[in-house]
């Protein structure tokens, strides 16, 4: 495996918590790799499953869907409907052959921006010996 | 046993006292003893029903096709459709139900059982015997099968001629109806997905290669998407454009439709495709096996529904199409729900 | 030119053909399919007919006809992308399947070429394998002028016989195959003669299914635009493709933009197997849809084949392959509506 | 080297003109060729218009063949091809092929009376067999517009309306009501009959909105026209261009190759799938 590669990392962030969480990374002067495409959403719960595929398939790496604790979300229970749709998903993934490390979920709420660092660095250790993704990604 | 002529007896009164706009069932086919769907609306036309293990299609698909051309109709007949519906299709109308796509006045259903048995998988039988030869096909004794040929009957045992759903199912009478024929007979545990283990038990490559080797062949027919009677979605994400084009629908919005897969058969777009549609399926798939049934690529698509079938029972205890009452599986949670995967 | 292989020096002779790309029928879970082949020691017995007919080789379901990216000054720059130049030898075609290019070759070889399809056509040897036994539940090529050892749009026709291959050659495409190993092949004795002779009688005499006076078809079919037969027959029709994606002589595609980055932009204009059964087919931007239902499409793909070919090529346009009888899901039958067709006529 | 009939040659929009705004907007392209390329063409025929990455569009061609300098499209906003030509600006590229369909038998109607009925953006095909007739006065009789919009807002080619009205009768409607509109309110239909023009040795064009050319054409009949005086164009959704694809399929034509231009007599033979 190819261990120079940098991946790709699309991340959907919630607005209320998570994209909050990075920015919070940010102004902390934490750092972390650069390999993330941050995609703030308005909720965990509006992500669809669609989503995370159409990032596999148009290049992405891995997949990184982030929301707020339970009990916290803005919306009352938007990230625990998402919680239900992502663990199917993340069930479906390893069935067809993707590493189950290229999706993952956290909670990370506003105020965890070092939380937020570690699951970026985690993951991009976790993807870098697993080489570009290539079985959803479209090439012409 | 099911008796047909109690079927069609139904099936007139209904007609004949108007309470039903058409009987959707299951008539012999132009191919001999093949059944094919059909919708009855004079009660002259009644004797045409026929009940036989050849009733393979989820008839529930007719259901919604009706409801969706009765949304165009300026004045439609809003009397109510009599529907065929084994076990599997009633679950598919308790989904529509849970769904509120149809109310439960919409349809009167003639639920028939499949009694220990299930109907048969046209290839198996094929494999066996030649075509023109079957000259009839009907129900036997502990849920064998019989094929009349030449005159002759030849009794088959179900794991050979049944297709792999009714062998993997444990639900095989309705579970919504108003009207029963035949038995409620339990059918015996077995194991609801041997396909699945098979995949579970492979390697992540081995995985892959196996999904990579099918998939391939996908020729994005989308028969699987047709013949699917939850796959009812106006607009769905394979399509390049939208079929809800209004007289008031602006230019903008039919060019910010999002092409999220391209039209050509590669591979990577039948893969997110075919993920697609099971992730949209889990919970509301009620394994009724139509996909993969009418896949002229022998693709093994229920073995994504079946996985995701399987998770939502050992993540969520949930089964599709049990009740029309309860939320569907992902209109709800448990504060329990498992989240040991998350961070 | 006629002559005999025998059935041991099949796999030599294909071993000659080193400077091609060969394809052949494989068995692929419960289906045959033409994929390529580095061998072919034999026809397997229980082959029938392939699932996708021959025409996935010479009208690719994508074909990329060029590529577009933006160059330094920000306009586009456009690249032809044709066909690779590659022979290729399919091997087992059956007669429908060879007769399906001759009516594709009407379409795309007519007044404007289609440079594609010309290019791959002229790349494509034809060896075909006559029939005997019939190959499929629902054969009915000999209702329409076609046959069981038909040879048209063959190069080579093969027929199985005891212990050898009938050999007819039928082209000069046809010529140079043989004479890649011309050793292994021979004048055919009066006994091989009379043995193929007996097989395409037998082979004919097998038929089940047909079109009564397929003659009487085209000119009702005008008359039956508005019948209640197409609404009937379409009730229980899914919208799917697989009677017009199986079928040798459908060829109807869309083109399609396919991007791989927006800035710049690259991407390649290809173009796609598409279908008159599907409901977008013919629906305007403005959601106005001239063929809006299934009965009206149904319609379509009997009408082009047995009259609207008919009135401008002079042929109809299906082989009697049977395919989208066999593989419709809901039992709808080509075979049976044209002879509900006919007796319209009677 | 072969011909590949699916292989555009590149064009510069060299001017961008608003014709109507809101929600149905329509602009005015016109286009030339890239290194100098002629496009030769007949009235009434189409040209294939690519925007690289949204797709292509099938377009008729507005301006008169006589015009060498450019090609001149007017554009209704659609779908996402049309979409894309609106949010464009003056020297981009795009992609040209053609020119496609049949055109107008302009030569069969020498010294004939020339009556043009468009709606909407109808007018378009039109305004080149118009423009040409024009350009070659001496050959055709009286020339007539009938044309028709919406509102007043709708209509396209406004300006040249108004110069046109100095050398040809031009009568113009809306559908409804306008402040400070004084000429014919109602259908494009409805002003036909009104104005009665004479089927002498006349050819009428009409074009625009399926509905509107169904009540002109009935209207023509009660006129007295026969059914080959009268001509139509049909659009029908497109991909190929030259009768492979299959998609613009009536019986046996292919719009895009037999038409788009019918006269009645020709189009009612046909099966109504347009």
């Amino acid at each position: 495996m190819n261990s120079e590669h940098e991946p790709k990392i699309v991340a959907f962030l919630c607005k209320w918590c998570s994209s909050a969480g990075s920015d919070m990374a940010g102004v902390s002067r934490l750092e972390y790799p650069s390999n993330v495409i941050p995609i703030t959403v308005m909720c965990s719960g509006s992500v669809s499953p669609l989503y995370i595929l159409s990032a596999f398939n148009l290049g992405a790496d891995g997949v990184l869907v982030s929301g707020c604790h339970p009990g916290d979300c803005h919306y009352i229970k938007g990230n625990m409907y998402a919680r239900r749709r992502m663990a199917l998903l993340k069930e479906l993934l390893p069935y067809i052959g993707l590493e189950p490390e290229r999706f993952q979920m956290s909670w990370v709420s506003a105020a965890e921006g070092l939380k937020f660092t570690q699951i970026i660095k985690e993951f991009v250790k976790q993807l870098k010996p697993l080489g570009p993704q290539t079985q959803l990604r479209r090439s012409l | 046993m099911v008796e047909v002529e109690k079927i069609r007896e139904e099936a007139r009164r209904l007609l004949q006292e108007g309470q039903v706009r058409g009987v959707i069932g299951y008539v012999r086919g132009p191919q001999g003893v093949w059944a094919v769907p059909a919708m009855i609306r004079n009660p002259e036309d009644v004797d045409r029903l026929v009940w036989n293990p050849t009733c393979v299609h989820n008839l529930v698909l007719f259901v919604v096709e009706e409801k969706k051309e009765q949304a165009r109709q300026k004045e439609p007949d809003k009397r109510p459709l009599a529907v065929v519906v084994k076990g599997c299709d009633s679950r598919a109308i308790n989904v529509l139900l849970q769904e509120k796509f149809i109310e439960r006045e919409e349809v009167i259903l003639l639920g028939v059982s499949c009694e220990n048995s299930g109907v048969v998988d046209k290839k198996k039988l094929l494999n066996l015997v030649p075509s023109q030869k079957i000259e009839e096909i009907v129900y036997g004794n502990n849920g064998h099968i019989v094929a009349v040929i030449d005159g002759e009957r030849r009794v088959f045992p179900p794991e050979e001629v049944l297709a792999d759903r009714c062998l993997e199912c444990q639900a095989n009478f309705p579970v919504v109806y108003d009207h029963f024929f035949g038995e409620k007979i339990k059918k015996e545990a077995i194991n609801t997905s041997p396909g699945v283990d098979k995949i579970e038990k492979m390697r992540l490559e081995e995985r892959r290669r196996f999904w990579e080797e099918e998939l391939s062949r996908c020729l994005r027919c989308y028969a699987c998407r047709s013949v699917c009677p939850m796959c009812y979605c106006t607009e769905c994400v394979v399509d390049p454009i939208s079929f809800a084009v209004e007289p008031t629908t602006t230019a903008e919005e039919k060019a910010k439709k999002i092409k999220w897969i391209e039209k050509s058969p590669l591979l990577s777009e039948n893969f997110v495709y075919h993920l697609v549609r099971a992730i949209h399926l889990a919970g509301r798939c009620v394994d009724c096996g139509e996909c993969e049934r009418v896949c002229p690529e022998d693709i093994p698509i229920r073995l994504l529904n079946k996985k995701l079938e399987r998770e939502a029972w050992r993540l969520f205890n949930y089964v599709a199409g049990m009740d029309s009452q309860a939320p569907s599986l992902f209109s709800t949670f448990k504060e329990t729900d498992p989240e040991d995967f998350i961070r | 030119m006629e002559k005999v292989l025998k059935k041991s020096d099949l796999g030599q002779w294909v071993a000659r053909l080193k400077d091609f790309d060969l394809y052949g029928p494989v068995r692929e879970n419960n289906h045959w399919e033409f994929n390529q082949i580095s061998q072919l020691a034999n026809f397997p017995e229980d082959y029938t007919q392939v699932n996708v007919p021959l025409k996935k080789i010479l009208l690719p379901n994508r074909e990329v006809l060029f590529q577009f990216e933006d160059n330094r000054n920000g306009g586009p720059y456009l690249q032809e992308v044709l066909p690779e130049e590659r022979e290729v030898v399919v091997f087992g075609v059956r007669p429908c399947d060879a007769r399906g290019i001759v009516l594709l070759e009407k379409v795309f070889s007519s007044e404007i070429p289609d440079i594609y399809f010309e290019r791959r056509r002229q790349q494509v040897y034809v060896v075909g394998l006559s029939c005997y036994p019939l190959p499929g539940e629902n054969c009915f090529c000999l209702s329409l002028g076609g046959g069981p050892f038909s040879t048209k749009g063959m190069d080579i026709l093969l027929t199985k016989m005891q212990s050898k291959y009938f050999v007819e050659v039928l082209t000069p495409k046809g010529e140079k195959l043989i004479k890649a190993a011309p050793e292994y092949f021979f004048n055919p004795t009066d006994k091989d003669q009379q043995e193929r002779q007996q097989l395409e009688r037998k082979a004919r005499a097998m038929f089940t299914r047909q079109i009564e006076g397929v003659e009487k078809i085209w000119p009702v079919l005008s008359q039956m635009f508005e019948s209640p037969l197409w609404r009937e027959e379409s009730y229980r029709c899914l919208k799917c493709g697989i009677c017009t994606y199986l079928c040798p002589t459908c060829h109807c595609f869309d083109i399609t933009d396919e991007i791989s980055s927006t800035a710049p932009l690259q991407g390649k204009r290809v173009r796609v197997w598409d279908t008159c059964q599907f409901p977008d087919f013919t629906m305007h931007s403005s959601g106005h849809n001239p063929r809006p239902d299934k009965a009206s499409r149904l319609r379509q793909r009997i009408m082009h084949k047995f009259l609207y070919f008919v009135e401008t090529f002079g042929d109809i346009m299906c082989t009697g392959c049977g395919r989208c009888v066999s593989k419709c899901p809901v039992g709808i039958d080509i075979i049976d509506i044209l002879n509900k067709v006919a007796s319209h006529g009677a | 080297m072969e011909h590949n009939p699916y292989l555009p040659q590149l064009a510069r929009i060299i001017s961008i003109k608003e014709e109507v705004g809101g929600a149905r907007p329509i602009k005015t392209f016109h286009l030339e060729l890239l290194n100098g390329h002629r496009f030769d063409f007949r009235c009434g025929q189409c040209a294939m218009i690519s925007v690289f990455g949204k797709g292509e569009s099938m377009i008729s061609i507005s301006s008169s063949p006589l015009i060498k300098e450019y090609l001149q499209f007017s554009i209704l906003k659609m779908g996402r091809v049309t979409t894309a030509l609106h949010e464009m600006e003056e020297g981009s590229i795009v992609g040209l092929r053609g020119p496609y369909g049949n055109g107008f038998p302009l030569e069969e109607w020498k010294g004939k009376n020339l009556i043009f009925i468009g709606g909407g953006i109808g007018l378009a095909p039109i305004w080149s067999v118009l423009q040409t007739a024009l350009r070659q006065r001496d050959d055709f009789g009286q020339l007539t517009l009938f044309y028709g919009a919406r509102t007043s807002q709708d209509l396209v080619f406004k300006d040249e309306l108004k110069k046109l009205k100095e050398t040809i009768p031009v009568y113009l409607s809306i559908d409804v009501k306008e402040p400070g509109w004084n000429e014919y309110v109602g259908f494009v239909p409805q002003n036909v009959l009104d104005k009665k023009p004479s089927p002498e040795k006349a050819i009428a064009i009409t074009c625009g909105p399926p509905i509107m050319i169904k009540f002109v054409i009935k209207g023509l009949q009660e006129l007295g026209f026969q059914d080959d005086q009268i001509f139509t164009t049909v659009e029908n959704k497109m991909k190929c261009g030259i009768g492979k694809c299959g998609r613009c399929n009536i019986g046996h034509h292919y719009v895009c190759k037999d038409g788009p231009v019918y006269s009645w007599a020709r189009l009612k033979t046909l099966p109504q799938e347009y």
